[in-house]
């Protein structure tokens, strides 16, 4: 250890978006989040790179490295590699001790996490049957309605009588939405319907684990105040909001792994 | 869907069919006609949909025939109510005085628990009156059950079952009598519910074939669950007891055969809603002397239509056969074909009856032919053994009842079924017989809604040019 | 090891060739569908018995006509492969009403008119008892006949009697296997076990007894297992990917207990080679370490759990069905309840058969074995707790794209 | 006599004018919120391109019946009768060409196959279950996520060498799949052509299950993409046939034909 501190990087390489973390003295320094490149080693360089340059620092000057996301195995400068459901619960954890259960609802996939005093999984689970209550079923059904994603919590707020979406897999949930569309139903309503719809996919999937106080929601999809507050609803919780944007919590769990691991090959190295 | 979803109090489904609504819907069928006249006065609010007020009383509504049923028809509705209340009260006299309560499963009747004088109830009973509180309670104990981990694939009438166990919607067993047919839910959640109730439980096993091996093995499954209520309840048998209730239940039996012999007739005297009812009832309540009379105010109105060479429908455009079970969550699909279409449906899977003659004489003949009359309840008989047990039926229909459609109610949850429907389709193919496949849950109206079904059959009868 | 390497290819292909080679020296072959199937009647009438696998298949188009999207992809498969004329080889095939997917197979197999001609029902009880055993023994001595009848021989009591024997010898060098297994050293992988019981259920047992003997002479003082790897219980129906438990090792286990189709079932109880050669069999196939479709046996197999977490010393539960499959839907309820009880850590999978996506797999497992590493650090081994409220310099937040939606 | 067939599809509503069996004009609108605008605007469109095609007046009080079909037929309130995609396929197929045997629907969501009786009406017909990934739905999807244009999918498809086994049932699980492949260095080619591959088989699912016999009439969106339909016809050994006028349009032209068989009264199920 010479003088200066350690910097520690977490790389969470997903189906959609790589994000990246630097982290020094418990401070995150530097994040970045971009497109996914057509291999996950280009997406991990070049999000990897931007961080770094950001900083002014150069591949040298990083301690330790942990991956995740579904590209977590093909990054030969990552020293270890934890699985995604690991490092969101650590990244949100690490930004407020007092969190306790994790919604995660990413792009292909939805996870409820439930952490430890330590930040470590003590329970999980992960939607195995289909996608439906995803991010992407999410964007694909904004699509069929030709409004942008992001305006389609604004929308959700406004609506006082959601329609009843009753089919479970995303794309025939398309044929009904097309349905109620042409069938002249209020937008706002409709809006409304998906994101209950959502909520209601993530709401029967975390019954299945004992969920714990409070709770924090993480992934795209935690942008989404029309989901949240039907997921609220559904779940009759409040969420914590998170100090720092949602999607990089899996990155800075990783970042935070990478700390970890360094310390305890330091200790071990020095007991020897 | 706005509004957070309501929660069940324990026993409330059971609670709401013995309060004070139900003893002025008794008291109102002592005056049928008024009933009618009531019930076809209110049509115009609660036929077409459900909506967010209609929903706690529509189902109802429907079932008593919308203002549109015979007076026998109502009579006869009035028995069932009476069978079904009365097993209630008997659960919940025999859970206040701490007695057995026995659970038996769907297809297994509850004759021999006559024999002991226990209690019998029946705790996948809410699948089909789970509805009469409203649509929304049935997918809310599927739910329960769900996130607890039953999985999702099951079949929607057994996770009812753990469903309302959970929710405690259904008293806790003393005993279980359980069986491994139809369906490999049914051997699933037998060994779930087992473990949930910690009862003690014995499982009848039913053989694959119907030959006289398997009578046999079927006839000394029943002894030993006689052998296994003696020690359990420190009991014995009361024979004379069971005769009686055995000879009842041969006449039950000649009642509704004859019934299903004169749905032959064209035009169809007998609408098979009552008779899935039947079924529905003698599973719940075999025991109660209401299911005879039931049975008896529906030969009499079939007798009466039969012999003045009438139909259900004043003029009958279309017989149906109906294979699959019927769907508890729109009992009213036959009243509403019958009506809008002059379908009628002249046999169903569920409601056709082919079992034997019990002869009372000894004990042994008593417990040989209750175990071969178990094993041709409908249902178990179909589904346990090879496909030849589901077609051969399907044809014999066919060929006797002459229908000129079909309509196939594939139930999500009937996995052998689905495997086995490309037989069904040759054969159908064969004999030129339309038919319309319908996908959905019979319990559970999220998969397949009432809509849907209605929308699927208009397609079908206007492809067709019925309508 | 090269000699397991060899099996391993054998137990991925169809077995085809060593078959074929068989049939053509006059030796019958007979498929068979179910670990309830008593092997020996099939031998001692000095026949093959095969059983039916779903490997080296990559689609479901045909079996899909005859099978819907609600049945198991094992079933659909197989079925895919009869119509592929992938079975050719057969003689004769026993269908058994193990579950309603399989019992199914027996009619569309005679519906589609699939070769072989001799299709025999063998029918298992659903429950274990004095009187279940009565009756599977009288059909065993059934489908003595039938096959006796069909293809015009005699099987005689000695004859069955030493099957038996081979039998039990086979039965009792795949339980040394196991009992190697539950050592501190692991010195076979489990999935290296399951493609010895691929390859040994697809040979003359004779064959295999050689097999297993070389396999338990060449693993003598082998170590599979890495530094911290976990303990795991495998448990589910028909698990035949090899790849799958490849990758479950792969993250960081050694798999070294189970209750699988084509696993312990096949180890447990010996026949009684004293006794009626039907009514021995009848018992052992009634009584051994049984399968969800059992219905008065589920607390045996919630009680193994606990005698096998004592016994291999057992780190992680994982449980595992196909879709659809009802009777292994209903055991990992029960088993989730039970280990939840005795805060076991349990993992549950659902999956279809050569599914793919490996991707989502190995997250949940990762994930998984992350947690119970976690139960299992001490206090002190833990790194120092996490920042306190977090400080975040959010003005450190880049993004080189705007965020794609 | 004129007549007017309109086929309510998930994306596009198409309407057809009919003379006797003489399509005269045609429209293809995509829908959106206000159905009765589009379809209005449909209705004129198509009438226009009758008038412009046949030479002579047409108006709308020319059409004496109107059918309407597809997912969304109930929503055309004016249409004298809904009848069933299958019928009007092979209403359609059968006055174009009557040899044809089999129709295969191949839309947005559904593949709809239908086997032709000897009078041209459905004899059998097969549809893929819910849940399904088989569709033009998938294919579009997946093509997005690998950011290649719709109508070179053949193209690519056409280059691979081997494709890739597409094996999860989920679409959207689909996709994540190929999208580890990629990062796993898959060529696009070979994932499209997997995909393809996979529409394919469920295809041929289909057809065995309604026993088809040649030849095989292709419709709906899949019948432009050429790669499907060679290799249908490759795997299968079936002649395709895609019909002359544009693939898209065929229901709603049988849904034209077929209210004139009911007006003229000749027509029996």
């Amino acid at each position: 250890m010479d003088g200066h501190e350690l910097i520690f990087a977490g790389l969470d390489i997903g189906s959609l978006t790589a994000k990246a973390v630097l982290l020094e003295n418990d401070i995150m320094i530097a994040s970045a989040i971009i497109r996914v490149r057509p291999s996950a080693l280009d997406s991990a360089k070049d999000v990897m790179n931007a961080v770094i340059m950001e900083k002014g620092l150069s591949e040298q000057d990083i301690a330790c490295c942990c991956a995740t996301g579904y590209g977590r195995l093909d990054i030969p400068f990552a020293d270890l590699n934890m699985s995604e459901i690991s490092c969101h619960g650590m990244g949100a954890f690490f930004t407020d001790n007092g969190i306790r259960t994790i919604i995660d609802i990413g792009g292909q996939d939805c996870k409820v996490i439930v952490v430890n005093e330590k930040g470590l999984i003590k329970d999980f689970i992960m939607n195995d049957k289909c996608a439906a209550g995803t991010g992407r079923s999410l964007e694909m059904l904004a699509k069929t309605l030709d409004v942008p994603l992001s305006s389609l919590g604004p929308l959700t707020l406004k609506s006082w009588r959601p329609i009843d979406i009753t089919n479970k897999c995303s794309i025939f949930m398309e044929l009904e939405v097309l349905d109620a569309l042409y069938s002249g139903k209020k937008l706002t309503h409709i809006a409304a319907g998906l994101s209950d719809a959502v909520a209601k996919r993530v709401a029967s999937l975390s019954a299945s684990v004992q969920m714990e106080n409070p709770v924090c929601v993480t992934g795209g999809v935690s942008k989404n105040k029309g989901v949240l507050k039907f997921l609220e609803k559904r779940m009759q919780r409040t969420f914590v909001v998170l100090p720092v944007d949602p999607q990089i919590a899996g990155a800075l769990g990783a970042a935070v792994f990478a700390m970890r691991s360094f310390e305890k090959k330091e200790k071990e190295a020095f007991r020897k | 869907m706005n509004k957070t979803k309501k929660t069940l109090k324990p026993f409330e489904l059971l609670n709401y069919h013995m309060d004070l609504k139900i003893d002025i819907l008794q008291f109102l069928f002592k005056f049928p006609r008024f009933l009618n006249g009531f019930l076809f006065f209110l049509r115009p609010i609660y036929l077409k949909k459900e909506t967010a007020w209609n929903k706690r009383f529509r189902w109802l509504f429907l079932v008593l025939g919308a203002g549109k049923a015979d007076t026998l028809e109502l009579k006869a509705m009035s028995h069932a109510l009476y069978a079904v209340t009365d097993n209630f009260f008997e659960v919940k006299a025999a859970k206040k005085n701490r007695e057995k309560i026995v659970w038996v499963e769907w297809i297994l009747n509850p004759e021999i628990c006559e024999a002991f004088d226990l209690v019998s109830f029946n705790p996948e009973v809410l699948n089909v009156f789970a509805n009469s509180k409203g649509m929304e309670y049935p997918p809310m104990i599927i739910e329960a059950a769900e996130n607890q981990g039953t999985p999702i694939e099951n079949c929607s009438a057994q996770k009812l079952a753990v469903g309302s166990l959970i929710l405690e919607q259904i008293p806790k067993p003393s005993l279980i009598l359980g069986g491994s047919h139809p369906c490999d839910t049914s051997i699933s959640i037998y060994q779930t519910l087992e473990y949930l109730t910690g009862a003690p439980s014995y499982i009848m096993d039913f053989p694959y074939w119907k030959d006289e091996d398997s009578y046999r093995y079927y006839e000394k499954n029943t002894w030993e669950l006689l052998s296994f209520l003696k020690k359990e309840t420190g009991k014995d048998v009361d024979w004379d007891k069971l005769k009686t209730l055995l000879d009842r239940v041969n006449q039950i039996n000649n009642y509704l055969r004859e019934i299903c012999e004169m749905s032959r007739a064209k035009p169809c005297p007998s609408s098979n809603s009552l008779l899935a009812l039947a079924w529905a009832i003698r599973e719940v309540n075999l025991r109660s002397p209401h299911m005879l009379s039931m049975v008896k105010a529906m030969h009499q109105l079939v007798r009466k239509r039969y012999e003045k060479g009438e139909g259900v429908v004043k003029k009958e455009k279309l017989r149906i056969l109906l294979w699959f079970p019927p769907i508890p969550f729109f009992f009213y699909y036959f009243k509403w074909m019958e009506e809008n279409f002059g379908a009628v449906i002249v046999a169903d899977f569920i409601g056709y009856v082919s079992t034997v003659h019990i002869d009372t004489s000894s004990k042994e003949t008593m417990i040989r032919d209750l175990a071969i009359s178990q094993m041709h309840l409908a249902m178990g008989r179909q589904c346990h053994g090879p496909m030849e047990f589901i077609t051969d039926e399907m044809l014999k229909l066919i060929d006797e009842y002459e229908p000129d459609c079909m309509i196939f109610s594939g139930h999500n949850g009937c996995k052998h079924g689905w495997a086995g429907l490309k037989i069904i389709q040759d054969i159908c193919r064969g004999k030129d017989l339309p038919v319309l496949y319908l996908n959905l849950d019979i319990m559970d109206k999220r998969h397949t809604s009432e809509e849907e079904i209605k929308k699927q059959t208009i397609t079908f009868f206007k492809s067709h040019g019925w309508a | 090891m090269d000699f397991l390497d060899t099996i391993k290819e054998k137990a991925s292909s169809d077995g085809n060739a060593d078959l074929n080679a068989f049939s053509q020296r006059g030796k019958k072959i007979i498929g068979y569908f179910c670990s309830y199937f008593p092997e020996e009647i099939i031998h001692a009438a000095g026949m093959i018995p095969y059983r039916m696998r779903a490997t080296g298949k990559s689609d479901t188009t045909k079996g899909d006509i005859f099978f819907s999207s609600l049945n198991c992809t094992f079933v659909r498969r197989c079925f895919d492969k009869a119509l592929n004329q992938h079975f050719d080889f057969l003689d004769g095939i026993i269908f058994l009403n193990g579950c309603d997917h399989t019992r199914r197979l027996y009619d569309n197999w005679r519906h589609a008119d699939i070769k072989p001609d001799f299709r025999y029902m063998f029918v298992a009880p659903h429950k274990i008892g004095r009187l279940a055993e009565e009756r599977f023994s009288e059909e065993m001595v059934n489908l003595k006949t039938a096959v006796e009848n069909a293809f015009d021989l005699v099987i005689t009591d000695d004859a069955l009697r030493r099957s038996i024997h081979l039998y039990n010898k086979k039965r009792q060098l795949i339980a040394a296997l196991y009992r190697e297994r539950l050592k501190e050293s692991v010195p076979i992988k489990g999935s290296e076990l399951l493609s010895i019981m691929l390859t040994i259920t697809m040979m003359p047992v004779e064959d295999a007894i050689s097999l297993l003997e070389t396999v338990i002479e060449k693993i003598d003082g082998r170590k599979t297992h890495k530094e911290g790897d976990l303990r795991v219980f495998m448990g589910g129906g028909c698990v035949e990917e090899i790849a799958h438990l490849e990758l479950i090792e792969s993250v960081g286990a050694s798999i070294v207990a189970d209750n699988l189709c084509l696993g312990y079932r096949h180890a447990d109880m010996l026949c009684d080679e004293s006794m009626d050669p039907f009514l021995s069999l009848a018992r052992r196939y009634l009584n051994h370490f049984s399968c969800p479709r059992m219905m008065n046996d589920f607390r045996r197999r919630l009680d193994f759990l606990h005698t096998v977490k004592k016994e291999a010393a057992i780190d992680a539960f994982i449980f595992e069905k196909l879709k659809f499959c009802d009777l292994w839907g209903g055991e990992m309820y029960l088993c989730r309840q039970e280990s939840r009880k005795h805060n076991y850590p349990i993992l549950l999978l659902e999956r279809e058969l050569y599914g793919g996506s490996t991707g989502q797999i190995r997250t949940r497992i990762q994930a998984f074995f992350e947690q119970v590493r976690n139960q299992s650090y001490t206090p002190s081994e833990l790194v120092v707790s996490a920042g306190n409220n977090y400080k975040a310099v959010m003005g450190g937040i880049t993004r080189e794209e705007k965020d794609h939606s | 006599m004129i007549t007017a067939g309109i086929d309510v599809g998930t994306r596009f509503l198409k309407i057809a004018i009919v003379e006797d069996s003489r399509l005269l004009g045609a429209s293809c609108l995509e829908m959106n919120r206000q159905f009765k605008k589009v379809f209005n605007a449909g209705l004129d469109m198509a009438v226009d391109d009758a008038e412009r095609q046949s030479g002579h007046r047409i108006k709308k009080r020319h059409i004496k019946k109107m059918m309407a079909t597809g997912y969304g037929a109930h929503l055309v309130k004016k249409a004298n009768r809904i009848v069933k995609e299958s019928v009007c396929s092979a209403l359609g197929a059968h006055a174009l060409n009557p040899n044809i045997k089999t129709v295969i629907n191949a839309g947005g969501f559904f593949i709809r196959v239908v086997t032709l009786g000897d009078n041209g009406l459905p004899k059998e017909e097969a549809i893929n279950e819910k849940c399904a990934a088989g569709s033009g739905k998938f294919l579009e999807m997946i093509a997005g996520a690998i950011d290649m244009p719709f109508n070179q999918i053949s193209f690519h498809a056409g280059r691979s060498e081997s494709p890739f086994t597409l094996t999860n049932s989920c679409a959207v699980f689909a996709e994540s799949d190929v999208i580890s492949q990629l990062n796993a260095g898959c060529l696009p080619e070979d994932i499209i052509a997997g995909v393809i591959q996979s529409i394919v088989n469920k295809t041929i699912t289909l057809l065995n299950s309604a026993n088809a016999v040649s030849p095989v009439c292709v419709t709906g969106g899949l019948a432009e993409v050429s790669f499907y339909t060679s290799l249908l016809s490759e795997m299968t050994g079936h002649e395709i046939v895609i019909p002359d006028i544009h693939p898209q349009l065929l229901p709603a032209y049988g849904a034209a034909l077929a209210a004139r068989i009911k007006q003229n009264g000749t027509g029996s199920s």
